[in-house]
């Protein structure tokens, strides 16, 4: 009851592929969100968006994941962006490196606007 | 696990609040909304309070899946010591398998995560990071505690005003 | 203290998490974010959280001023239990002081307040108003216990979304 | 530390006494707001209003000192209002019976607008 917390949806705008994740991105994320990267990227995606919307809980397990999603992202030449963290997870995405490999954007406007420019 | 592991180490005023769990991933959640809240009320900033949450959550988590291994029936000791200028954070587990010491000092690296099939490891860093205080110690029958200090920066006693950065 | 007055009154599955607090105002509040912050993760509604943080805040309370006479050196335990469908909070102080029966149904109102030189009295009333179920029992050595219960009226298990008001 | 989490202070707009309350209305905060409302009825306020803000909690005993309140106010032929309070709180003045005895708004602007047509 307490374990999985996360809705996942796809959606398309702009030539990019948003991936919103509404709830907890932690261990039990990990299936929810390769399976939307993998579809995504089967239907041809060259540009994704992470749109996170109400997470006040993302954990170590939750980053192991979203390194994953870099890992392949870079493998298929794709460019990966995130909106909508929080000033504390924006925080701890630059300290573990992930700002590195995606552009952090505050909302989904800013970032279709950056990512319709690259 | 009844034992107060950092009760004695400081004099009074300090206040002991006990939180118990049981080892099944999803509570480390209710220790994060506690201690947050706590915190909140004693006058941290919202980024301090965010950084507890998140370090504390990791030593919960770990405790949960390496600790305690899982085992429902075993319970996660939360220690929140509130003083006058910080607060205390400790956490035990019943310490079904012993922290190696050289995970205490990992300095992971996302490069190295590309190609390593576990991508794990950032846990105990993030706690270091995030923290005043940490230290890891061995309590009796082999229970792995955790025990995190953040400071209060605090120039006036309003509820969230007036508080310095850090 | 240490035994749960409520653990074998239903078979598995149902987790708890226990907490326990000094004997000192103020941290009632802790009790209440821990419980709703619970409350909300398990998908209760806000209206509901905030109806079982009340309750919770003045149960505790009691516990703390009445039950452990402000003694700062005993404890409140509060009790969380999770299940499927339905989340149980119980309070239990130490007893220094013998909750009367007659206290438990009394239905203030506020035209007395006016004349009172004592304006309280409203705490128990409104615990059970504000819960589904409530329940006062006296435990081991004279200490009270509160036991609440929230129904949880779920349609879906999307967060905070398709629930059912009541 | 924990204790005592109130600020109250005291405003006057169209000749209404505004009391804001700001943080947790307990035991903790008879003093303050009785000083407050002496205040201003020793300055000739006619109609006051308690002005909730950020109030997460106000319990049982801070219940017992707006009773009070209104028993000084019906002694001394003012009126009362409260705006700011959150529908959950908004329940409980009702529960209780406070409304019988206060005007309820939403906010200050409503607030006002009502006292000034009383
Ligand atoms: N409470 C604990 N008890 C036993 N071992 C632990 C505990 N916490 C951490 N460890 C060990 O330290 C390692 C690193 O922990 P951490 O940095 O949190 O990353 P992760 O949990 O993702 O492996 C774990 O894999 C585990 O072997
Ligand atoms: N935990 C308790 N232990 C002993 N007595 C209690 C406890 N809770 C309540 N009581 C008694 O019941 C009375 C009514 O409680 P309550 O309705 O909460 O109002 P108040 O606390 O304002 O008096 C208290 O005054 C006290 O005598």
């Amino acid at each position: 009851m307490l374990e999985d917390e996360l809705n996942v949806s796809i959606r398309e705008r702009d030539q990019v592929a948003i991936i919103d994740l509404m709830g907890d991105v932690t261990t039990f994320a990990e299936e929810k969100i390769n399976t939307a990267y993998t579809k995504v990227t089967e239907i041809g995606a060259k540009k994704i968006l992470l749109n996170f919307r109400q997470n006040d809980y993302i954990n170590s397990a939750g980053i192991a994941i979203l390194i994953g999603v870099v890992t392949e992202v870079n493998r298929n030449s794709q460019r990966l962006a995130v909106s909508g963290l929080s000033q504390h997870f924006q925080r701890i995405f630059r300290m573990v490196g992930l700002s590195q490999y995606i552009d952090i954007y505050q909302d989904e406007e800013e970032a279709l606007h950056g990512l319709a420019s690259a | 696990m009844t034992s107060s592991p950092n009760a004695s180490d400081d004099t009074s005023p300090e206040r002991v609040i006990e939180l118990r769990l049981p080892s099944r991933l999803g509570y480390e959640k209710i220790a994060m909304d506690a201690a947050g809240a706590l915190a909140r009320r004693m006058g941290f900033q919202a980024d301090r309070v965010d950084a507890l949450r998140t370090a504390l959550a990791e030593a919960v988590t770990n405790a949960i899946e390496h600790g305690n291994q899982h085992d429902d029936a075993m319970k996660v000791l939360v220690m929140l010591t509130v003083r006058q200028d910080e607060l205390v954070v400790s956490v035990a587990d019943q310490g079904r398998k012993v922290l190696d010491q050289d995970k205490l000092t990992l300095t992971p690296s996302i490069e190295e995560s590309f190609i390593k099939a576990d991508r794990g490891g950032w846990g105990i860093w993030l706690i270091r990071e995030l923290v005043d205080e940490v230290e890891f110690t061995t309590g009796p029958g082999g229970s792995n505690h955790v025990r995190m200090v953040i400071h209060l920066d605090k120039v006036t006693d309003g509820r969230g005003a007036g508080n310095v950065g850090r």
